[in-house]
Parts: structure tokens; C-alpha cells; sequence
């Protein structure tokens, strides 16, 4: 059977029987390089072509079916036309952060990309420390939207960049608070080890409660920390027309409309290895003929399925809600994210002290 | 008594989205509710009295009804028609004023009707046709008359 | 130097919202000073789409001139054209036949359940919401494709002329307003639903842009905007025009003065509107639709006012006349403007996000305003 | 109140005006010499209560201007049309825009597009044309030869 894990390793022998060490690791290292930015491009003309398509189908209406069989290249045609388009830098801008910003945004989205687990074994960096390095680099992101909302010189951009930060700094805690949950009943930050305690059910199924009620908070908090709506102060069409983005043009805009949807793709992807297993299949307790069945899926499979939904899932609200006023925002992270999410982390210590947990 | 106020919130706030998301959902999965058109290969079908255009209809022998009393250039509000007339000799020797251009600016026109309701002798009416855009905005300026065309028997 | 800069001596930030922008739905252009979030003051800069409607009506006939405020208002632009044509029978004494008063009631209704459901997708997409605009859409489809067949247009209808209507009604009309009332009456639930109810929608709108009644008075609001204050203001129940002394609709006002509270006037007045055209549809008079007129009108000297209530409010259209076939003098008293007068009062101390709450629920069409 | 009645009341109150026969409301005809007093009057009077300014308006009259204000109570449901004549040459009047606050945009209106100048107005300044430009569009013997309004 088809696995992502047999792939690396046939890779892996082929190179260190051919090359020498040193070299082997060069060619690995250009190889992942190569492979996270096309992935990158891909996953860009693929979220964005489904967030088209399930809007369109929310608002009654076909999307984008003319360019390609069902408008599958319309995402292309898109991005080549804004390829073709010139970057524009409005006069009295600070020209060297407002060049740098789009690709600051974009690196950091490239960052955590290196702990995720896409499948069985396939990782590019299993850190010591996953889930903290995720936490930290996520919030990189926000300086690239400073940058950008600062060096437009344009007073809508600055104050989305406001927002943004306000919002981003916030909303960081309650994330972490909530991954902080999983990681005390996992007993590690390690994100194959997290995905391995998740081999006789998920977290969310086994956690009961206070896992559920974390998964929410997660997943309210990846969405205001990617600036979606109904959290997407920063960008607010209609108040500040485009926020912290209303200046680029061309290509450093296509760079941050596609670091809005990696940054989706990485919340999900981390929300899904956390509280839904990863890679991991579905399992129920001991029934082995079950089990075996749910084993024969690719774990690669299991992982895209899981991010996928969680994708809909933010997709769903964006496309229902109307958004929170900015006093509103840093009210429902202050007042009643981050009060629950610390009460409901003294019962998952709770839970883990006592073994309640599975 | 503030905790039960708090979870009440929270409860009616969680509620309150869901029925939102429910709303969208059953559009999400229920494709036939979908409305889009797709125009240019399915043309709306529009009502007789859709006023397009203002057009003078002829008859297979090449006759219309304008008599070229110019009751539709006054009616007019925004001088988008200009009616030239000439002297015609008619078959009894006689000298009758007929039209020589009909001019019609589509692009001043705001399809309001006047024209058509001033008409005495209905020779001009609103077309169904919507499809005007063109490249030369001279093109927008059209002779209602064909070339050639006679006033109807027995039209005064 | 600070003026350039776009700020002020206490550190304020000024801003250009329009004419240009998402939210104004048009070219209205507002110079707000910003204090952080916090609006500290709005003033509207107008001009952008002025047409000088009044002075073009100068110089056209009366059969002429009501075409042209279609693009006043272009959401109720049937109401519009029903005023003008009020003001010349007004000074015509002219009787209109009792079908073409049901006729124009009956449209004159489905154009402010059409302009509502317009406004209700439009507040929605204000407030970051996308989704509404479409299902309003839809229905507001029907209402359109029911002007399209009996008026000819879709928006801009020039159908009531002085006198009674342009056309008699198309032979389907009655089929399709119920077909449309009953459609719409079990979709409008959708509408509570989505929006009204939603907790986000209600934290956005509630105690947000408050005008007291006296204040609304005083800034001459009219329409759901004044209602929403508790000011009572319907002119079809304080001067009835046409049938709507014969009619029973109750004049939906909130005490809230807030967004909400006009939010709910205009909910609730589509259900009134729908209640006036069930009351009509089936009981149109057989008869004439328009009256027996001169070619040529010729108002006596004097001057001549009407007020319908339009979508938006009351208008006022103002006749002076000297006794020739065009008017002296026309005034166009536009909803849309009295409203906007009150803006700044409405939005001072709220944030920028309730700035475009405000602008949305007062339900500004600029061309109105502009005219 | 009926138009009678309205009429008896003012010129109790306030007698010597000029009333105009046999139009729809109330009309009085009067010079721009005290009238903001007037205003004052019939927006404080217990018994006139006129509240609410339905519609102001500018008419040139080639000879001279008029300002046209209809007036309206909400709460005894009477209206009243003023006539306020104005100079030909230096049309101007006191502001109601303290009285009435919708006039501050109706009287920026006015002055934009007919040139009378309210007094005491806090904000006169042209509302829909550009600070610079010549001449008040609406004013009879208005030519603008490059945009012409007329067929």
C-alpha cells in the first residue's frame, strides 16, 4: 500500500547509498526546500479555489466554474494575473519595509511549517519542543503586518496593523493556553509523541469536557489569530477598505492573500494534530477488526481529511458571521476566553493527576 | 447568581451562531437552491413591455408608420431624438412632408417612454433588446428609418 | 503642517472615508477625526453625484420632469415619481381614476419591501457579513421581475404619470404578487435567523448611533431612521395620499433610538407593507388607469406641495408655478439628506466600526442626497 | 388645529402679517426684518409648538428672493408655510439652524446653490460645490456656458 513513510525511506537509502554523507544531506535539505514551497503554492490555489466554491455555495450561488473543468484553474488565472500586474510603492512609504514586509509574513507561515506531521513518519523537523516552537514562531507573523501597515503611510493601513497586533498578542494566549491542555495529558511537547498518545482515541473523544470546550477556544482563536472573519479587524472592508494590505498590488499582495491561507492551513493542521490525532486513524478502545480497517487508510489521508474539515469549519464561520467591533474582540478574549480557558486548565490538570483521562 | 448570568450568555451566544451556521449549512448541501444564471448561454427570457430600446418597426415591404410630426422630439426630455424631414411629392402630385432621418442616440437615452406614449401614430416602439454595449460610442447613434423605407398607406 | 499630515494639535488622526469606500455605497465622501478608535467627529463632504435635478426640472415639461427622479432615490424610485405626479395633480385638481390609485399603492408597497430587503443585505455586508446580501437578493428578484413585466423596467420605472399610471397592469401581476407574498412571508424567517437574532449582529447594533425623538425631530429624520427614535412620522398615516386612509397598517415605531431599534422599524415595516398589498391585491376596481388629460399641462400659479413616504422618509417635491407648461421652481425635500444632517451627532463617541452601523441602519442612498 | 383657527392664534400672537388666500396651509408673507424673533415664537409658543422643518426653501424671484420654511407640530399636527421676502442684491436672513438643527444643512443648501447668506449661521460654506467656485447655479440669471442644463 501507498504511504508517504515508504516514499521518504526509498528516497533516503537511494541518496546515502550514491552520494556521500555530507552531499546526501545537501540534496535532502534543497529537496524539502523545493518540496514545502510548491506546497506551499498548491495548498494556496487549492484553499482559496474551496473557499470560493463554499461561499459561492452558501450564497446560493455556482463560483467559479468557467476557467478549467468546474473553474478548477480559475485560482491560476488569478495569480497570473496578479503576476503580471505592477507592484506599485505609494510615495512616502518607507521602501525597504514595506518590500520586506509581505515576504516577513510569508516566512514565518514557511516556519511552522517544519514541526507538522503530514503523515505516518513524515515530518521534516520532529523538535524537541513542537508545540512551543509553533507558539512562538506563529506569532512572528504579526511584525510582518506591522511592517506592512507602518510603512504604507496610509491611515488605513496603520490602523489595521493596530488591530491586527492587538488582536494577534491576545488572542495568542488563549491558543496557547488551550494547546497547553493537550500537553499536560500527553505529558509532552514533542509532536510525535503528542500524535503517538492519541493511538487508542483522540484526545477530543478521550478528553471528555475540558478538551472539548479547549478545542473551541482553539479553534475561535486560530481564526482570529489568521485575521478571518469574524475576527478580520485588520482588514475590514468595510471600514478600513482593505486594512494593512490596501497599498501592495501584484505579487506582495498575492504574498499576503496566500500567507493568510497558509496560516489557515497551519492552524488547522495543528488544531488537527492536537485534539484530533494527526495522522492518526481512528481508533475505538479494543476492537480490533475496526481498528484494522481504519489502519488501511494512508495516514496521510487521515491528516489532509482532518485539516480539511477544520478548514470548512473556519470557512463556515467566515461566511455566516458578521464581524466584532474592536472593543467587542479584545472583550470576548479578555472576559471569557481566557478566564475559561484557565479555569478549564486547573480541570485538565486535575484530569491528568488523577488518570481520569482514559 | 453573576455565574448563571455568564453561562446564560455564553449559551445564547453559542445558540444564537449555531442557528446562523445552520442557515448556511443547509444552503451549503442543498445545491438546488442555487439561483446563478449563466448568462451569456442562457439568455433571460424578459417581459414584453422590457423597454430596451426604442426601435421603428417596418413592414416586408420596406413601410413604417412616422408621419414625422416630431410629437416624440418634444416629448422627449433629453433631446435624444432629432427628426430631419423633407418635402415628398406623392403619387397624386401633391407635396407632403415626410421623414428623411429618424436619429436616435441610444447612449442619451433613458428609456423613460415618453416618446413611444406621444406617438400619434405608433410608429415607434421599445424593444426588448438590452445588449448595447459596443467599442465606438458613434455606434450608439442610429437612424430609426431604413434605407429606402416609405410611410405606410393610409397613416396621416 | 499637521493638516498635511492628516492629524490635529490634540493628536487626532483625520481620515477621508468616500468617496471612494466599501461602506458609503456611493460617492459619499465623510472627513472623520479619530481619536484611537473613537470618532470624535464627522463631517460630510457632498457633491460628488449632483445632477442639479431641480434646476434641470426648470426647463422640462410637467409630463417631463418626474422621470428624472428615478435616479434620485433609485430604490423607491416609484415612490419618487408618485410624488412628483401627486404635486402636478395637486395643482391640475385633477381626479385620478380608483384603479390607478390601487395600482400605484400596490407598486408604491412592493417597492419598499424591495428597497428593505436591498438595505437589509447591504447593513449586513457593512457589518462584515456577505452572505445576506445574496438571499435578499433573491427575493428582492421576484419584486423586479413583477416591475419588469407590468412597468417595464427594472429601477428606474418613469410608470406613474400624472394623470394615473403609463401602462394597465400586466394580465400575470396579480399571480405573481402572490406568489411573491407567499414566498417572501415563508422565507422572512431566514432573516431573523442570519442576522436579527445573531449575537454578534445585536452587540453591533444595539446602543449604537442613539438620537433622542426631540433630537430626531429637530434633525427633520424621518422615515424607519426617526421612527427607530419613537418620532412618528409615517406621512401615509398623518396625511393620508391616495388610499392609505382606507387602509389598515399600524405605523411601526421603537423607542430604542438606536441602530437596532431602526433596524427592527424596517423589519417589521415589510411585514406592514405585505399586510397593505394583501389588503389591495385582490379588490382592484376595473376601470380606467389613467385620467383624461391634456396633452399639455399647464399648472395654475401657485405653488404646490407633496409628501409621500418614501423607503427612506418623507419626501417633499415643491411646485412654484407661473402658470407655464414648466416649473418655476422645484424643490425636492429628500429623506436621505435631513438624515445625513444628523450623522455627526449619531457617531460621535462610537467607534469607527459603529460609524458604518450608523451609516448602514440610517440607509443612505447618496444620489438622494446629492439629487 | 384648521388653518382658520392657526390663522386666528398668530394674529393674536402675533398680529400684523400678510396671509395668502386659498392655498392648502397656512401661508404668510413676511420681510426678513424679525424674523428669527417669529421663529423663536412659534417653536417656544405652548400653543403653536411648530417643531419640526419639513422643508426649506430658496426661490429667485428675479426681483427679489424668498425663503420658504413649512413648518409643522408634531404634537398639535398643524402646519404653517412662511414666506421670508429678501433683497435682490444682499439677500440675507438670520439662521434657524438653532432652532431647527436640519436647517444647518438646508441653509448651507440655499447658500450654495442661491447665494443668500444665513446670518449667524456656524458653518456657511458650500455644501455640494467645489469653495471656489463662481456664481449660485439656481439663481435665475445663472449661465454656465461650458456645462449646460438647458436642451
Amino acid at each position: 500500500m501507498f504511504s508517504l513513510e515508504k516514499l521518504v525511506s526509498i528516497i533516503q537509502a537511494w541518496l546515502q547509498s550514491t552520494l556521500r554523507d555530507p552531499w546526501a544531506y545537501v540534496v535532502v535539505c534543497v529537496m524539502v526546500g523545493v518540496a514545502a514551497i510548491a506546497l506551499f503554492a498548491i495548498l494556496g490555489l487549492m484553499l482559496v479555489y474551496m473557499e470560493r466554491k463554499v461561499a459561492a455555495h452558501m450564497q446560493i450561488r455556482l463560483g467559479p466554474n468557467r476557467v478549467g473543468p468546474m473553474g478548477l484553474f480559475q485560482t491560476t488565472a488569478d495569480t497570473l494575473k496578479l503576476v503580471m500586474k505592477e507592484g506599485l510603492t505609494p510615495d512616502g512609504a518607507d521602501k525597504f519595509l514595506f518590500n520586506l514586509a509581505p515576504f516577513m509574513v510569508m516566512i514565518a507561515a514557511m516556519l511552522i511549517l517544519a514541526p507538522i506531521a503530514f503523515a505516518k513518519n513524515f515530518q521534516i523537523w520532529d523538535i524537541s519542543i513542537g508545540v512551543l516552537y509553533v507558539a512562538a514562531v506563529s506569532s512572528v507573523a504579526v511584525i510582518g503586518i506591522l511592517m506592512a501597515g507602518w510603512s504604507s503611510n496610509n491611515k488605513y493601513s496603520l490602523l489595521g496593523a493596530m488591530r491586527s497586533a492587538a488582536q494577534i498578542v491576545s488572542y495568542e494566549l488563549s491558543a496557547g493556553l488551550s494547546i497547553l491542555a493537550i500537553v499536560i495529558l500527553s505529558g509532552s511537547l514533542k509532536i510525535s509523541d503528542i500524535i503517538n498518545s492519541q493511538a487508542d482515541g483522540w484526545w477530543i473523544i478521550k478528553g471528555h469536557i475540558p478538551v472539548i470546550i479547549a478545542f473551541i477556544v482553539f479553534i475561535i482563536a486560530v481564526t482570529a489569530e489568521t485575521n478571518r472573519a469574524p475576527f478580520d479587524l485588520a482588514e475590514a472592508e468595510s471600514e478600513l477598505t482593505a486594512g494593512f494590505h490596501t497599498e501592495y498590488s501584484g505579487m506582495k499582495f498575492a504574498l499576503f492573500f496566500l500567507a493568510e491561507y497558509i496560516n489557515i492551513f497551519i492552524g488547522c493542521a495543528i488544531g488537527a494534530t492536537i485534539f484530533l490525532g494527526g495522522w492518526m486513524p481512528f481508533h475505538i478502545g479494543n476492537w480490533e477488526a475496526f481498528n484494522h480497517v481504519m489502519d488501511f487508510i494512508p495516514s496521510s489521508l487521515w491528516f489532509i481529511g482532518k485539516t480539511v474539515f477544520l478548514i470548512f469549519l473556519i470557512m463556515w464561520f467566515r461566511w455566516t458571521f458578521p464581524r466584532l467591533r474592536v472593543d467587542q474582540l479584545l472583550n470576548l478574549e479578555w472576559k471569557y476566553l481566557l478566564p475559561i480557558s484557565m479555569v478549564n486548565l486547573l480541570v485538565v490538570t486535575l484530569m491528568a493527576i488523577m488518570g481520569w483521562h482514559l | 447568581m453573576f455565574l448563571k448570568e455568564y453561562f446564560k450568555t455564553v449559551y445564547q451566544t453559542i445558540s444564537s451562531l449555531l442557528t446562523g451556521m445552520r442557515l448556511t449549512g443547509y444552503y451549503f448541501t442543498h445545491t438546488k437552491e442555487i439561483i446563478t444564471q449563466q448568462y451569456p448561454e442562457t439568455k433571460p427570457v424578459l417581459a414584453d413591455r422590457f423597454r430596451g430600446e426604442v426601435i421603428m418597426p417596418h413592414n416586408e415591404t420596406n413601410e413604417h408608420r412616422c408621419t414625422g410630426c416630431t410629437a416624440c422630439e418634444l416629448a422627449c426630455p433629453n433631446g435624444t431624438i432629432k427628426i430631419v424631414t423633407k418635402n415628398e411629392i406623392n403619387a397624386e402630385g401633391k407635396k407632403k412632408k415626410a421623414i428623411d432621418t429618424f436619429v436616435y442616440r441610444l447612449e442619451l437615452c433613458t428609456m423613460c417612454n415618453l416618446c413611444v406614449q406621444a406617438c400619434p401614430s405608433d410608429a415607434i416602439i421599445m424593444s426588448n433588446a438590452f445588449e448595447h454595449s459596443v467599442y465606438d460610442r458613434r455606434l450608439l447613434t442610429k437612424v430609426l428609418n431604413k434605407p429606402g423605407s416609405k410611410i405606410m398607406e393610409g397613416v396621416e | 503642517m499637521l493638516e498635511e499630515l492628516g492629524t490635529n494639535d490634540q493628536g487626532d488622526m483625520i481620515i477621508n472615508v468616500g468617496p471612494q469606500h466599501p461602506s458609503t455605497h456611493g460617492v459619499l465622501h465623510l472627513v472623520i477625526t479619530l481619536h484611537g478608535e473613537t470618532v470624535k467627529k464627522v463631517e460630510p463632504h457632498l457633491g460628488y453625484i449632483h445632477r442639479s435635478i431641480e434646476k434641470m426640472s426648470e426647463s422640462l415639461s410637467y409630463r417631463q420632469f418626474s422621470y428624472v427622479t428615478s435616479r434620485m432615490d433609485y430604490l423607491s424610485s416609484h415612490i419618487n415619481n408618485h410624488a412628483c405626479a401627486l404635486a402636478v395633480e395637486k395643482g391640475l385638481q385633477l381626479e385620478i381614476p380608483g384603479r390607478a390609485q390601487y395600482i400605484r399603492v400596490i407598486l408604491d408597497e412592493l417597492t419598499r419591501i424591495a428597497s428593505h430587503q436591498l438595505w437589509w443585505g447591504a447593513l449586513a455586508m457593512d457589518l462584515g457579513a456577505f452572505t445576506p446580501f445574496f438571499y435578499s437578493f433573491r427575493e428582492r428578484e421576484m419584486i423586479n421581475e413583477v416591475m419588469e413585466e407590468t412597468c417595464g423596467a427594472r429601477l428606474t420605472m418613469n410608470y406613474i404619470v400624472p394623470g394615473g399610471v403609463m401602462f394597465d397592469l400586466h394580465p400575470d401581476f396579480q399571480k405573481k404578487v402572490k406568489i411573491f407574498l407567499a414566498e417572501f412571508k415563508s422565507k422572512i424567517h431566514e432573516y431573523n435567523e442570519l442576522v436579527t437574532g445573531n449575537i454578534i449582529f445585536q452587540n453591533r447594533t444595539k446602543g449604537v448611533g442613539y438620537i433622542s425623538k426631540e433630537n430626531a425631530i429637530s434633525y427633520g429624520m424621518t422615515g424607519p431612521s426617526g421612527r427607530g427614535s419613537g418620532f412618528k412620522c409615517d406621512v401615509r398615516k398623518l396625511h393620508p395620499y391616495e388610499l392609505y386612509d382606507q387602509l389598515k397598517f399600524e405605523e411601526i415605531t421603537e423607542e430604542g433610538g438606536d441602530a437596532f431599534a431602526r433596524y427592527m422599524v424596517r423589519i417589521r415595516e415589510m411585514e406592514q407593507s405585505m399586510n397593505i398589498i394583501e389588503q389591495l391585491i385582490d379588490n382592484i376596481p376595473e376601470g380606467d388607469f389613467q385620467a383624461k388629460t391634456k396633452a399639455v399641462l399647464k399648472l395654475p400659479k401657485g405653488d404646490f406641495y407633496s409628501r409621500v413616504e418614501t423607503a427612506r422618509g418623507e419626501l417633499g417635491v415643491y411646485i412654484v408655478s407661473e402658470g407655464g407648461t414648466t416649473p418655476y421652481r422645484i424643490k425636492y425635500r429628500s429623506p436621505g439628506f435631513s438624515n445625513l444632517s444628523a450623522l455627526n451627532d449619531l457617531a460621535v463617541g462610537g467607534k469607527l466600526g459603529d460609524l458604518m452601523a450608523t451609516m448602514g441602519t440610517l440607509d443612505l442612498v447618496i444620489p438622494d442626497i446629492d439629487r | 388645529m384648521t388653518n382658520e383657527e392657526l390663522k386666528l392664534k398668530i394674529e393674536e400672537l402675533l398680529p400684523g402679517f400678510a396671509f395668502e388666500e386659498g392655498t392648502e396651509w397656512l401661508t404668510l408673507n413676511m420681510e426678513a426684518e424679525g424674523f428669527k424673533p417669529f421663529a423663536l415664537q412659534l417653536r417656544n409658543n405652548e400653543s403653536l409648538k411648530f417643531d419640526y422643518l419639513f422643508c426649506l426653501t430658496a426661490v429667485d424671484w428675479k426681483t427679489h428672493f424668498s425663503v420658504v420654511y413649512h413648518l409643522t407640530s408634531t404634537d398639535i399636527r398643524h402646519t404653517l408655510v412662511v414666506k421670508v421676502k429678501l433683497d435682490k442684491n444682499d439677500p440675507a436672513v438670520e439662521t434657524v439652524c438653532d432652532i431647527w438643527r436640519t436647517a444647518e444643512f438646508h441653509e448651507r443648501e440655499a447658500y450654495d446653490l442661491m447665494g443668500i447668506s444665513f446670518t449667524g449661521h456656524p458653518d456657511l460654506r458650500r455644501l455640494f460645490l467645489e469653495d471656489d467656485h463662481v456664481g449660485f447655479p439656481l439663481r435665475k440669471d445663472y449661465e454656465d456656458p461650458i456645462n449646460m442644463i438647458k436642451l
